[in-house]
């Protein structure tokens, strides 16, 4: 097994609900609960989840652009959310971070180029005379033309705006990508266009990426583990021919099921799940996802259940398996 | 096989804008039968949505404009009523559900006031008549405790929940035909998989005919009896739902199934349409899709292929196929 | 700003000057368009004309009291008629402007400045700085503006502030009772602005402070600045004719609209001799509404979603 | 909700305080005061008035006392009318009230009605005349526009009376009286709706384009309502909504603007009475208005959100 790139431990992220007459905080929006995974230096890391399982928070609080409540991240054994300011611009560089709505991520005001090359220059990182060079460089290996570095964002697509969001990280050469939900904005056709850019620069530049995404097609195409993410806890982690095959937990099964598949032949055995997804505001006792568990039992409603090994390298936070 | 109950030949909705006319759906013809469930499927700006707004009338006028073509709904021309006509056949004969269930509610009013509204304007309910109805409807799409539900404003419900609502709206005049405008895309997979079930739900139920628009193949494949595919405002293909995704013949058609990553299927790598949609403004007289496709010839630059028939219900427009139909 | 330009077109190289500010040509492109807002802008280049260069075609422009030509209606000499010091009003009507505009403009200027410097502090660096700067602007924004200028006028005259520098000094009160909600406006903007992705990405980047500020949140507030500031001068203009009006701003010998318009407190003026105060009272209400439609028309051309 | 309140109460007070340590600020600062200002007194005298109204004591001590004695409503004795300052403006007050309430009554009416149909019917020639005149209505200096108008209708046209409340010596009651009171009412109301209704209109009409542009609007539409319904009952009910808070600014401004309209119109009003004080440097009257100004703001921004915040669902406090 290689070495962890990253190691999250114990993450907590809990947003202050305020009220009262002096604005004192009467509860917590509990949006990453207590998240414990690592991830592997050159792999994929893809974290799955629905809207208000708290992926997207996890993956902000690693890179440290929030801050935490509690617990750890260590990149390289430094931990991120103890070191300077100066430390942590010095290692930002390394680890990148691509947005997922490719309209309010670039700078209306700033030209292609300089929204790609001006993080090369604010950090010393190459000579002017060079920065045009090799931001063009850039723009090429991310499928764009040269001639687009005078160009404003405005003059783009959707996809060709999200390849220069990838262009403008990649110039810095990370080791550490975060995407957020990347393609989701994407159409299907726009969309394969940029998962296989993810793949590519993955083989060409050794990259290690953490992949947050709703859409479990793309996660499975692209990631080689995954971890499946409810109400802000991991419920259950593993390699992704493991995960597809062998899902443990209910409700990455019932996840699985729910996605449409394109092939009017196939007649599945669907698990519809009752009910809402809870507010993390106010979270379920015990087991968070036993309200809508189609097997949950008194137990789950009392105790909460933690990640464990269920097997060589797949955890699963259940108490029926 | 039964009747058409809506039929749409040549129409053709364009957008005036200051940069040039947009020409959003661009002569498109369909029908759906009655019970039946027809998908568009098309990428963004294809003109799916456009085209559901011409049937209820609700394009954006001044800018937005029906400019040739017909749509008849069981017989009758509706682009010739009077809008008085066409206002009691909106909620009425038609119904209409959207893609964002959190901002297509009216956030100052109650559930049950926005529920009640159609039974009175078409079914001419009293109050307390009305309010029994909606009662019923709120727990006929599922939600517990409707009394509680009639009080409650949207911003106290959740996207599901929201769309359940308009789907009970939608229902509440017992429509001969629902349109669904990515009724699933705002909404998480576990909750649009419940959404799915209530749509196929009502149609068993009520025989109510579907025209249903989505981007997502997978919702296609689960729902369609019969497919339209569009591209930059034209028809490109269409067919029954398992000729057209065991046989696709349109080289976009294949390009869309193909690109799209399936559980269960992966590939090295995914494969990708290059390029992007056309800007629908001063397109020139070619195949559309000419400068994105893979199999493009000569002619494909010079003239626009026609929607042509070539199996039992399958159309496609391309001119890969011109000669197996019998043209050169 | 102008460090922006130079440093990025340090960056990017070879760049046609036609293409630098293409984001700006744009927004002309899309006022050329608007018909209302162009007649707005060539009415006010016009009048700056009329005021700045018109007093040099004056005959008239010495404005020496002419004790034969006093108070006279309309004729071919005096196309708007003469004051009660014989002097002629058309040409005082361009001196005026010249006040006028002056103090709008500068009394903008001024506001604009205080606003943003206090709004941009507030909204960068927000805690006790923030919370000092924006219960000072809402204890001044209680006073209705006008009451508050009166008072400062009042303080003014008691003061016996040369006539001179009473200019200068009321534009500093105008700008001061307008900083205010320009500091809200532009504060607002930094604090909405920093919510954006592109700002995160700036984080994510690891930029500079300097950078960040100076090149994505500032650049982005411009816009909406150009806007208010537009019809600030309009409110400025129209803030002064009031004071001066009541004797409380500029004072005469020196003409502006305002208190040429003070000629109406005397009945017999007021009642038949219209050709002194009539005048520079549509002169600043041509001046004002080309102001609006201006700015009206920069509104939609720079941020169609913008509200008032 | 009670929290809320009690937190905005405490708010208010602060803000208060804040404006009167202003206010009094400005007023210490004008040299010269009602006692120096007469030429008639001797120094002996004038050092006796000033003792007696404590004008000889540090600025601090006075700020202190005269903001005690504020606390408990009273804002001092007018020099000029020799009456205690609340009892004058309440005496004035409603003579203003008068003729803001009528003229916002107004102001609204025609605004909510014009920019309705002018949104309804955008880039219509109505639509085009609505924006222009909306324009030119928001370009007028007060003083002018009053001006014209007296000139126009009441001095060549005859009209109207020119100014003040009542014509001179006369003594009609009953509904002689009130029509003679509206009669001289009709002018300035005129003016200061005219002044209003530009920015007003502007503002419904952008709020309706914008509601009408939205999902809900078009799911309305698409269950085959009426358009009436349509526009008054879905996107107007939106459009006003907001506008409540509108109000807690108008009220106030509307009094401080009013000023230079009863000026003019000779109305008395408490704007009349404040511009005579001005004249005559009469501080404690000029102090209690501005400081009833400032009141005014505060509460009716309150009173504003606290309506806003039960008229909209979304935000109804609890």
């Amino acid at each position: 097994m290689r070495e962890a790139l990253v190691e999250v431990k114990q993450l907590k992220k809990y947003y202050p609900i305020t009220g009262g007459i002096f604005g004192r905080t009467i509860g917590h929006v509990k949006a990453v609960d207590d998240v414990s995974f690592a991830i592997r230096k050159g792999e994929a890391f893809g974290l799955v989840g629905e809207s208000g399982s708290g992926k997207s928070t996890t993956g902000r609080t690693i890179l440290r652009l929030t801050d935490k409540t509690a617990g750890e991240v260590k990149y390289k054994g430094v931990d991120l959310h103890a070191v300077s300011k100066q430390e942590l611009r010095r290692l930002r560089p390394s680890m990148q971070f691509i947005f997922q709505d490719p309209y309010s991520s670039l700078n209306p005001r700033l030209r292609v180029g300089d929204a790609i090359g001006e993080a090369l220059m604010d950090h010393g990182l190459a000579d002017k005379s060079e920065i045009r060079e090799r931001v063009q460089e850039v723009l090429s290996l991310c499928g764009l033309a040269p001639y687009h570095i005078d160009r404003f964002p405005h003059e783009f697509s959707g996809g060709q705006r999200q390849r220069i969001g990838i262009a403008r990280s990649i110039i810095l050469q990370p080791e550490f990508i975060v995407a957020d939900e990347p393609v989701s904005a994407l159409d299907v056709s726009i969309q394969a266009q940029i998962i296989n850019l993810f793949s590519d620069l993955q083989e060409k530049k050794e990259l290690t990426y953490l992949f947050i995404s709703h859409d479990l097609s793309v996660v499975e195409h692209l990631c080689t583990r995954i971890g499946v993410m409810y109400l802000g806890s991991l419920v259950e982690i593993a390699p992704r021919d493991e995960l597809f095959a062998r899902p443990l937990h209910p409700y990455t099964r019932a996840l699985l099921s729910a996605v449409p598949i394109p092939d009017p032949r196939l007649k599945r055995e669907r698990i519809v799940l009752r009910g809402d997804i809870p507010s993390p505001a106010n979270p379920p006792k015990g087991c968070k996802f036993h309200t809508r568990c189609p097997l949950a039992t008194d137990r789950c409603k009392e105790e909460v259940p933690v990640l464990r090994l269920a097997d060589s390298d797949h955890q699963v936070a259940c108490h029926l398996v | 096989m039964t009747n058409a109950l809506l039929t749409i030949d040549h129409l053709q909705t364009h957008f005036f804008t200051p940069s040039g006319v947009v020409k959003a759906v661009n002569d498109i013809s369909l029908r759906v039968r009655e019970g039946e469930t027809v998908c568009i499927v098309g990428e963004s700006g294809c003109g799916k949505s456009v085209t559901a707004m011409s049937v209820l009338g609700l394009v954006a006028e001044p800018q937005g404009k029906v400019v040739g073509g017909d749509i008849r709904f069981d017989g009758v021309d509706l682009l010739q009523l009077s809008p008085l006509e066409k206002q009691q056949l909106r909620g009425n004969d038609i119904a209409m559900i959207f893609q964002e269930p959190m901002s297509s509610l009216n956030p100052v009013l109650t559930i049950g006031e926005q529920i009640m509204e159609p039974l009175w304007e078409h079914l001419l309910l009293s109050k307390k008549e009305a309010r029994a109805k909606a009662i019923e409807l709120i727990s006929l799409v599922g939600i517990p405790r409707p009394e509680e539900i009639m009080n409650a404003y949207p911003h106290q419900l959740s996207g599901g929940m929201l769309q359940r609502i308009m789907i009970a709206i939608a229902i509440s005049c017992n429509p001969r035909l629902l349109i669904a405008d990515e009724p699933t895309t705002a909404l998480d997979v576990t909750i649009q998989a419940q959404i799915l079930d209530l749509l196929r739900e009502i149609k068993e139920t009520y025989n109510t005919a579907i025209l249903l628009i989505t981007h997502d193949l997978g919702v296609v494949a689960e729902m369609a009896d019969y497919v339209v595919v569009m591209y930059a405002g034209k028809v490109i293909e269409e067919g029954p739902v398992l000729e057209l995704f065991s046989n696709p013949r349109h080289p976009y058609t294949r390009g869309l199934l193909q690109a799209k990553p399936v559980i269960g299927q992966r590939k090295k790598r995914l494969n990708s349409i290059p390029g992007q949609v056309p800007n629908l403004i001063g397109l020139a007289d070619s195949c559309y899709f000419h400068d994105r496709c893979e199999s493009c010839m000569s002619v494909c630059r010079l003239k626009q292929p026609e929607l042509k028939q070539i199996d039992d219900g399958h159309r496609v427009a391309c001119w890969l196929y011109e000669e197996e139909s019998g043209l050169a | 700003m102008s460090s922006i330009v130079t440093e990025t077109a340090g960056l990017a190289g070879t760049r046609t000057g036609a293409r630098r500010s293409s984001l700006w040509r744009d927004t002309f492109a899309k006022l050329k368009k608007n018909k209302v807002a162009m007649c707005g802008l060539v009415f006010l280049v016009i009048m700056f004309l009329f005021c700045f260069i018109g007093p040099f075609f004056s005959p008239y422009a010495s404005g020496k009291v002419n004790t034969v030509m006093i108070n006279k209606p309309p004729s071919m000499a005096h196309w708007l008629g003469t004051d009660n010091l014989g002097r002629d009003i058309l040409t005082r009507l361009m001196q005026a402007g010249r006040i006028s505009l002056t103090v709008g403009l500068a009394a903008m200027l001024l506001s604009v400045f205080i606003g943003s410097v206090l709004g941009v502090v507030a909204g960068y660096y927000r805690g006790v700085v923030d919370q000092i700067v924006m219960r000072f602007a809402d204890i001044l924004m209680t006073i209705p503006g006008l009451p508050l200028l009166f008072i400062i006028g009042a303080i003014l005259s008691e003061w016996k502030v040369p006539t001179d520098y009473r200019i200068y000094i009321v534009m500093l009160m105008l700008s001061l009772i307008g900083w205010p909600e320009l500091a809200r406006l532009v504060r607002s903007q930094i604090l909405s602005l920093r919510e954006r992705e592109f700002m995160q990405a700036t984080e994510s980047l690891g930029l500079r402070d300097h950078r960040k500020l100076f090149f994505h949140l500032l650049p982005n507030t411009i816009p909406i600045l150009i806007v208010v500031a537009t019809l600030r001068v309009g409110g400025a203009i129209l803030s002064e004719s009031v004071l001066s009006y009541l004797g409380l701003g500029v004072v005469p010998p020196t003409p502006t609209w305002g208190n040429m318009i003070d000629a109406a407190n005397t009945l017999i003026d007021f009642q038949k001799r219209p050709w002194l105060w009539i005048p520079p009272g549509f002169a600043i209400f041509a001046t004002v509404i080309s102001i609006n439609l201006l700015g009206d028309g920069l509104r939609d051309a720079l941020d169609p979603k913008m509200k008032r | 909700m009670k929290a809320y309140i009690i937190r905005r109460l405490l708010y208010m007070v602060l803000t208060l305080f804040g404006a009167s340590v202003l206010i009094f600020g400005l007023y210490a600062l004008t040299p010269g005061d009602f006692v120096d200002n007469n030429p008639k007194l001797t120094d002996e005298r004038k050092a006796e008035l000033k003792q007696m109204y404590g004008l000889d004591k540090p600025v601090v001590e006075r700020y202190f006392v005269w903001l005690g004695n504020a606390v408990r409503g009273d804002f001092g004795y007018s020099l000029q009318y020799q009456q205690p300052v609340t009892s004058l403006l309440s005496q004035y007050i409603w003579n203003s009230f008068l003729i803001a309430s009528a003229s916002t009554l107004f102001t609204w009416l025609i605004a909510i009605v014009i920019g309705v149909i002018s949104a309804t019917r955008q880039y219509s020639f109505f639509d085009s005349a609505v924006t222009i005149g909306a324009f030119a209505a928001m370009s007028f200096p007060s003083f002018f526009a009053g001006l014209l108008i007296i000139k126009f209708f009441a001095v060549d046209l005859g009209w109207f009376p020119p100014g003040g409340m009542i014509t001179t010596g006369s003594n009609a009651t009953g509904l002689a009286y009130v029509w003679e009171v509206i009669d001289h009412m009709f002018l300035p109301v005129l003016v200061l709706t005219m002044l209003g209704v530009g920015s007003l209109t502007r503002y419904f009409r952008t709020n309706m384009l914008e509601i009408i542009r939205q999902d809900f609007i078009r799911t309305a539409r698409a269950k085959g309502l009426k358009e009436k319904t349509v526009v008054y009952k879905h996107a107007l009910r939106n459009a006003l909504l907001p506008a409540i808070t509108l109000l807690g600014f108008e009220l106030p401004a509307l009094f401080g603007g009013a000023i230079i309209t009863e000026k003019i119109f000779n109305w008395p009003g408490v704007g009349q009475l404040y511009m005579q004080a001005f004249s005559l440097r009469d501080y404690p009257l000029l102090m209690g208005f501005t400081m009833f100004l400032a009141i005014l703001t505060v509460v009716s921004n309150l009173l504003a959100d606290l309506l806003y915040g039960v008229a909209d669902p979304r935000v109804r406090l609890k």
